[in-house]
């Protein structure tokens, strides 16, 4: 309905392949990206930017890293929660132990170590595929959750490996407000989410995605499996790295290696299987989805329906809410969210015709 | 580039008499606005004005080095391509005659053409029309080279008088290159009362003839019709109606010269739609067969929507019917049906306007064949500002042209500014303006028929002006017959209101000196098939479809409504059908009893099925009948069926109901 | 330009291929030269495709040797074989079935991309100029095979026909110098085979691609291959120009059966 | 010698109770092609129902709770829930995801262990109970004396019950009817169907037969750490004893079991030290890992060629 294509024709392979290439797509993002910019920070309450909105962007980076991994180039991971936690303390030593390095710089070094991480536990990837690449990644979970607590160097000697984040300066100017941290957060994430972009509609993306399909088919027309395979991890967890790195410094401040265990790597799994495998678009949506319904289910429960819930089960109301839903997805619309984002814009840009 | 960036309505500037002289202009005042596009290789190929005249330029020198001389007549058979527009020019530079053939038109038709104009070159699409022309070489002696456009399965021709557009051009630069003002100079030689280009008719009447316009004629015309609407030189038009019609023609070459707008060619005949949709174009131009049968397709698309989106848009259907026209002409209308409006714009006029392509419309005209006020209505209260106009070959396509403000829905409008109309004591309209044909080629004869003792043109058809001047068109003049009792019998006004049902595809009325009127009749075989399935009315195909008695009941309705209407025009309520019949075939072009532009051949009719018109007249309500079908692919078969007839309720005369 | 059939350009020597115990290929030995279309011939199971396997690297050979332009290798994974000019089709449909059918095809031309991924990454500036470089000779292949209008259409959802047809545009975005076609005309009716016949004609008289072809009907091979190599049983029993092969005893009995 | 001769008998009893578990795992995978992640949580949900019906059936039915047979009673009414949670399973989620990719399945099996563990602390509350099955943790007695070997009796007890459960199943797999139908099912589910295999029922069998080698899991580990939440990390001891002995086949993860839990409590012990301790939860890991990267397919596996 709200679509107005007549006219819209491509004259140059430019037009036809950019990203939004409807002019209502390209007004409607510039306008959500600009309500997210000068909008929220000064609109939205500190609980909702400290609480909801700055998380949600975190674990879309880290689901957006989880989807360039599984869902562009089909290798699945379990190890999500280590790649973000070796993000996260090796930003938190960098600024440590080398003072006066810029925060941007340490977080990118903690992203680049957390990529370099994921191309050793990436290896096993050339020999050996779907579930036992999964069990590979889960060793690297267990084994890096490990010796982040084990070996206190890490945590500069702090009682079971607890890091606090120091305070974010960039060129002088302190992001300490819980809106400055969302904005900072915001920049990052909406930068590293058009390179993803990029990276999709270019060579690098039809070659993980020619991986995923059919490797044999790929080798043979001449994708270096290995390379392809290696760079879809160093990419994935230098994504997750930085997530790692903003979810301890712009979200809570202060992080455990616990934090990071397997039950992160699983969200963040499910957040990309509702949210719609292999697309940006599914790893925001995915997120979103994932961190605002327990919030929607207390505001449920609390409500007169919710009194009816025995007590017991109220409290472990999320986990099942979580388990029907996967299954749900996964049988309805195994594309996800996204899948119903594109039929909903396909009736749209038919209207009033029938789909 | 200063003048072009704003919208601009084009003066006429002196010196600038004629199509090549205005390509030169636009290509100085607007080089780089686009003049031509073509979806090719998934992107719209944009070329401006500046490399049109370079490519124009290059072609003329090539077609002058290959030896074509002012006055040669050049063939140019083809879809829509730029380069073939591109031909055009390059044939008027050289003060030679571009000859426009219909694309689909099949090889012995080309021949006569070819043979009567005498041509001595030809610039063909691809390797189906090449085969064409060598089919009939030998009885083309004037034919020396043949040029192909599309190179693609030409590996292996090797003809000597065949050669690509692309080696052509090539000569063409360096030719250009040698001489730099040879084409200048033959501009220069180039005088507005030049031939600029050959169509010939669609002879409904006998063999086809070489209608010549000339410059002066076709700019006069594309001015005409350019100031008229306020074009400006940002319109787009879609250049998909072939381009020997006249009404292409002036859309396509004519006004795009006149204004400098941008015309933009399909990427082929099936994606006529999408690109359509594509493009968007603010000035448009169809036959009414494309109107109605888009209309049809919204209504079969919409039989398929959900119930709710169903109730919704007929609902604002009937919303638009009551106020939608007086909302686009700006009449008064309350405040509640504005609003009302305004809601059915959101959700239903400016979707359903944009999913057809046609949301970008200022003008959109519809000639060719009489239209429907029902599909006329249609379109506009939908908030598309469809106009009509009439005209013929002879006259550069229109001679009377419909204004914003007063757009009546069965009459033609008004003469154009400088084009005087007068009705001739048979009825039969005449005009007279610098836009008439300056002869049929190599025809003294039958031009100086054409014209009567004041130098008016006889366009043929019968028509009279109503109270506010607008014209109205009634039927060919000399199918205009009389019944035995002395009333008009007007069969194409006749059939054409059947033919506005979207039910009904093709009419063919008889009664002259007659007792009274019947008619064939051709259902549409999508929408009365559509009808039938949603009925649960199990049916093999068209011949079976056509002789149900559910169908004949429909039908009968039809007929009874047309009666209706005529009963209140005073001189056509004696005209009204009494008796008519379902024909068991669809009437087609191959057999011959349409034209190529789909007209039908009455006379043809009457002779092929003569048993049937007899039975009509002879009160029998069944007749028995065989003939022979030409199918698609050259096979010949036979159709026999038990054709059943039916009598139709008759009106008392009586005045229009104010409607 | 006429057909030039130039010298050999594949060499394959005493090539001996075996899956544990299973014999699939035994002591074959055959040449192809350049602009040739040089056809496959053998009832089912005579290790055609596995030669094909053979020649573009997925299945290394136990013994024999094999020379591509001059250059001898037994052991080459397809990645190499993809990189010096040899694209192949799959007899069973081997195309990336979550993209479209543009984005199969210019998967097919990544050997020619050289812009890594930090290029891509930034995409505005060289890597945009590359992809629309690229998409433009991609676009010249979909003219090329007629198949415009399913530009955008994800692969899974075509007919078989079209597939083929997707997957040889795949394999010609490569720009090849040798391209090997696993059945191409399989499970297409009459009409999609004539198209298919001309796209090999016009690939190997237009482009001059070397075409080794692999084909059931004995009609198409006759009408369109310069030399047929028959296999029967893992063996060759038969090499030379259509007409000769058709009447060579030995070659009707293996395919009519010894009973004949 | 002796403490090393104890280590690794430990270690082996200890590799038993993984065989089992990992078998629970192999019976899905051989029969639906699905590697049940969700195995863990029906460890801890068989457990907890086991623990909530003894607490809470001498309420409903009005018998003494000291009743010798209440045990077997709640043991029954256990099997049959997990029979019905098997039933469950078939018909809305593999129903519905037949012939899906194994991934998909594999990810669905994770939504089922959340939901499986949501349910179970809904039904039972969340809260820790010890479990007491009548057999005491003190070392053999003969044992002890003669070799001077401190072997717990609970561990041997606990290991010949999961050595005969397993011995039962790979004899079922073998040369049951059944048995060879399942082999059949787990190559390709629509050509079994379509041979006329009822592959519904079966999935239903072979989750109901998972479901009591969960049982058994449950109450051995449960007794020993307690019925709660840590039982669902059964599933993560058991996944290295997959990659080890291959998804597919019986006597692989019998043979991988032993070798985890042996290997696990030599680490520990000998290891540890060095390394800070707790190495348990990543070093079967790494183990399993290195033999996957020798060969891809586990110990027993088919080997899996590529038909191009």
């Amino acid at each position: 309905m709200i679509y107005r294509e007549a006219g819209q024709f491509k004259a140059s392979y430019e037009e036809d392949q950019q990203i939004f290439p409807i002019k209502q797509d390209r007004i409607v993002m510039a306008a959500l990206v600009a309500a997210a910019f000068f909008v929220a920070p000064f609109v939205a309450s500190e609980y909702w930017l400290q609480a909801v909105l700055t998380p949600v962007l975190v674990f879309a980076l880290a689901a957006l890293g989880l989807n360039i991994l599984t869902g562009y180039a089909g290798q699945l991971s379990l190890g999500t929660g280590a790649f973000m936690a070796v993000g996260a303390y090796a930003t938190y030593n960098f600024l440590l132990r080398l003072d006066g390095l810029p925060f941007l710089v340490g977080l990118v070094l903690g992203g680049l170590s957390a990529a370099a991480v994921g191309v050793v536990f990436g290896l096993p990837s050339l020999r050996i595929k779907g579930f036992y690449l999964a069990m590979a990644t889960l060793a690297a979970q267990f084994f890096i959750v490990w010796a982040l607590a084990k070996f206190p160097w890490f945590s500069n000697y702090s009682s079971s490996g607890i890091i606090t984040a120091q305070r974010i300066e960039i060129f002088g100017f302190a992001f300490d407000t819980p809106a400055r941290k969302y904005l900072l957060t915001l920049a990052i994430v909406s930068l590293l989410a058009l390179v993803a972009k990029n990276l999709a509609r270019t060579n690098t993306g039809r070659s993980w995605m020619a991986v995923r399909d059919m490797d044999v088919a790929a080798e043979v027309i001449g994708i270096p499996l290995m390379k392809t395979k290696l760079l879809a991890f160093a990419v994935s967890s230098f994504y997750c790295g930085i997530a790692g790195g903003l979810y301890a410094y712009t979200y809570l401040g202060t992080v455990e290696p616990d934090g990071f265990g397997l039950d992160l790597s699983f969200k963040i799994l499910f957040m990309i299987i509702i949210g719609g495998m292999g697309s940006v678009l599914g790893a925001f949506l995915g997120a979103a989805f994932i961190l605002l319904l327990p919030v929607g289910l207390n505001v449920l429960m609390h409500t007169s329906v919710g009194a009816l819930v025995p007590a017991t089960l109220a409290s472990n109301l999320e986990l099942i809410v979580f388990g029907v839903l996967i299954i749900f997805f996964l049988i309805v619309e195994p594309h996800g969210l996204t899948r119903l984002w594109q039929i909903g814009k396909e009736k749209l840009r038919l209207w009033p015709f029938p789909h | 580039m200063a003048e072009g960036t704003k919208p601009h309505a084009p003066a006429i500037i002196p010196g600038l008499e004629t199509f090549p002289r205005l390509l030169r202009h636009h290509a100085r005042v607007r080089a780089d606005r686009p003049a031509i596009r073509e979806k090719e290789y998934g992107i719209w190929q944009t070329y401006t004005w500046g490399e049109c005249y370079a490519q124009v330029r290059a072609l003329a020198c090539g077609l002058a080095e290959a030896g074509f001389r002012r006055g040669d007549r050049l063939a140019i058979v083809g879809d829509n391509r730029p380069r073939l527009y591109l031909a055009v020019a390059a044939a008027q530079c050289l003060g030679g005659i571009p000859v426009l053939l219909y694309q689909d038109a099949i090889a012995e038709e080309m021949a006569y053409v070819l043979q009567d104009a005498e041509v001595k070159m030809a610039v063909v699409e691809d390797q189906e029309q090449v085969d064409k022309l060598l089919e009939i070489l030998d009885r083309l002696p004037s034919l020396e080279r043949i040029f192909y456009d599309d190179p693609r399965g030409m590996r292996h021709y090797t003809q000597p008088l065949l050669q690509g557009l692309d080696e052509l051009l090539e000569a063409g630069r360096i030719h250009d290159r040698n001489q730099p003002d040879f084409v200048d100079e033959e501009i220069e030689k180039g005088e507005s009362d030049d031939v600029s280009v050959m169509l010939y008719t669609s002879g409904t009447t006998g063999k086809p003839k070489g209608v010549c316009q000339t410059h002066r004629a076709f700019l006069f015309a594309g001015m005409g019709g350019v100031q008229f609407d306020h074009l400006t030189d940002r319109e787009e038009v879609l250049s998909y109606l072939p381009m020997a019609w006249v009404g292409d023609h002036l859309f396509s070459y004519a006004q795009a010269y006149a204004a400098g707008f941008t015309i933009n060619c399909p990427e082929s005949s099936e994606t006529v739609m999408t690109d359509l949709r594509e493009i968007g174009p603010t000035y448009y131009f169809a036959p009414p067969r494309v109107f109605e049968n888009l209309r049809t397709q919204v209504w079969i698309r919409m039989e398929d929507a959900g119930r709710l989106k169903q109730a919704m848009f007929r609902h604002f259907m009937k919303v638009a019917e009551r106020c939608g026209i007086q909302i686009l002409e700006g009449r008064p209308v309350p405040l509640l049906q504005r609003l009302h409006y305004a809601l059915g714009e959101i959700l239903v006029y400016g979707p359903l306007r944009n999913v057809l392509g046609l949301s970008r419309l200022r003008v959109a005209y519809t000639a060719g064949a009489a239209i429907g006020p029902d599909l006329f209505r249609f379109y506009r209260s939908i908030g598309i500002n469809l106009k009509q106009l009439y005209g013929q070959t002879e006259t550069c396509a229109y001679v009377c042209l419909q204004p914003d403000g007063e757009v009546k829905l069965d009459s033609v409008g008004k003469p154009a500014p400088g084009v005087e109309v007068k009705i001739a004591d048979n009825g039969e309209i005449r005009v007279r303006g610098p836009m008439l044909l300056k002869a049929y080629y190599k025809r003294p004869q039958d031009t100086a028929e054409a014209f009567d003792e004041e130098g008016y043109f006889m366009t043929g058809d019968a028509g009279f002006f109503d109270e506010d001047g607008h014209l109205k068109i009634i039927d060919r003049a000399k199918d205009v017959g009389r019944l035995k009792d002395g009333s008009i019998f007007a069969p194409n006004y006749i059939e054409n209101k059947l033919k506005f049902f979207p039910l009904i595809k093709e009419a063919v009325a008889f009664g002259h000196d007659r007792p009274y009127v019947t008619a064939f009749i051709n259902i549409d075989l999508e929408a009365v098939g559509n009808w039938a399935e949603r009925r649960g009315l199990a049916y093999s195909g068209y011949t079976d479809l056509a002789q149900q008695p559910a169908v004949y009941d429909l039908i009968q309705q039809c007929v009874e409504e047309v009666n209706e209407d005529l009963s209140h025009d005073p001189q056509m309520s004696g005209s009204q059908i009494r008796r008519f019949l379902i024909l068991h075939k669809e009437l087609d072009a191959d057999d011959e009893e349409l034209t190529r532009t789909r007209k039908v051949r009455r006379r043809f009719i009457a002779e092929k099925y003569a048993v049937l018109v007899e039975a009509l007249y002879a009160g029998k309500d069944s007749q028995y009948i065989e003939t022979a079908v030409k199918y698609e692919d050259g096979r010949a078969g036979k159709i026999a069926a038990e054709v059943r007839i039916r009598d139709a309720k008759v009106f008392p005369p009586s005045p229009r109901a104010q409607g | 330009m006429a057909r030039v059939i130039g010298d050999v350009i594949l060499d394959l020597q005493n090539i001996s291929l075996s899956f544990g115990g299973v014999k699939a290929l035994t002591n074959i030995s055959f040449d192809v030269r350049e602009g040739e279309i040089r056809a496959i011939i053998g009832p089912n199971g005579a290790g055609k495709s596995s030669m094909l396997n053979v020649i573009n690297g997925v299945y290394h050979p136990q013994q024999g040797r094999i020379v591509f332009r001059g250059q001898e290798r037994r052991r080459m994974n397809p990645h190499e074989a993809a990189a010096q000019g040899i694209a192949r089709t799959f007899q069973n449909i081997a195309l990336f079935k979550g993209m479209t059918v543009l984005d199969n095809i210019m998967t097919g031309r990544n050997l020619m991309m050289r812009r890594n991924f930090l290029w891509n990454a930034l995409y505005w500036g060289p890597s945009r100029r590359e992809e629309i470089a690229h998409r433009k000779r991609v676009e010249e292949i979909i003219d090329f095979l007629e198949i415009q209008n399913i530009r955008k259409t994800p692969v899974g959802r075509l007919p078989y026909g079209l597939q083929k047809r997707v997957e040889l545009a795949r394999a010609l975005a490569a720009e090849p110098s040798l391209l090997l076609l696993d059945e191409p005309m399989a499970g297409m009716n009459v009409e999609e085979k004539q198209d298919m016949c001309r796209f090999i004609l016009d690939v190997n008289e237009q482009l001059g691609t070397t075409i080794v072809l692999i084909e059931h009907d004995m009609g198409v091979v006759m009408d369109i291959s310069d030399r047929v190599v028959v296999l029967d049983y893992g063996r060759k029993i038969g090499d030379g120009p259509p007409d000769e092969v058709r009447n060579d005893p030995v070659v009707i009995e293996a395919y009519l059966g010894a009973g004949h | 010698m002796g403490f090393f001769l104890e280590v690794l008998i430990g270690g082996l009893l200890a590799g038993m109770l993984y065989a089992l578990v990992a078998l629970g795992f192999v019976l899905i995978f051989k029969a639906s092609g699905v590697l049940n992640f969700a195995q863990g949580a029906m460890v801890f949900f068989a457990a907890l129902t086991f623990v909530g019906l003894t607490e809470r059936l001498p309420a409903w039915l009005g018998l003494s709770p000291e009743w010798a047979g209440l045990f077997w009673i709640a043991l029954l009414l256990t099997a049959v829930v997990m029979v019905l949670l098997a039933w469950l399973v078939e018909r809305f989620m593999l129903r519905k995801l037949v012939n899906q990719p194994a991934i998909t399945l594999f990810m669905a099996t994770i939504g089922l262990s959340y939901l499986i563990e949501g349910v179970a602390q809904g039904m039972w509350g969340a809260v820790v109970r010890g479990l007491d099955l009548g057999i005491a943790d003190e070392p053999v007695m003969g044992l002890l004396e003669r070799y001077n070997l401190m072997i717990s009796k609970f561990d041997l007890v606990a290991a010949t019950v999961a050595g005969v459960l397993v011995a039962v199943l790979a004899l079922f797999f073998q040369y049951t009817k059944v048995g060879r139908a399942l082999r059949a099912v787990a190559d390709d589910h629509q050509a079994a169907l379509s041979i006329g295999i009822p592959l519904q029922r079966i999935w239903v069998i072979v989750w109901a037969v998972a479901g009591f080698v969960a049982i058994v899991a449950g109450l051995v580990w449960g007794s020993r750490n307690g019925v709660q939440f840590a039982l669902t990390y059964t599933a993560l001891k058991a996944l290295p004893v997959l990659i080890l002995g291959g998804l597919t086949s019986v006597p692989g993860a019998i043979v991988g079991g032993l070798i985890i839990g042996a290997s696990e409590k030599l680490a520990e012990v000998y290891l540890g030290p060095f390394v800070g301790g707790g190495i348990d939860s990543w070093f079967p890991y790494v183990l399993a890992l290195v033999f996957l990267l020798i060969r891809p397919e586990g110990l027993f596996g088919e080997k899996h060629i590529d038909r191009v």
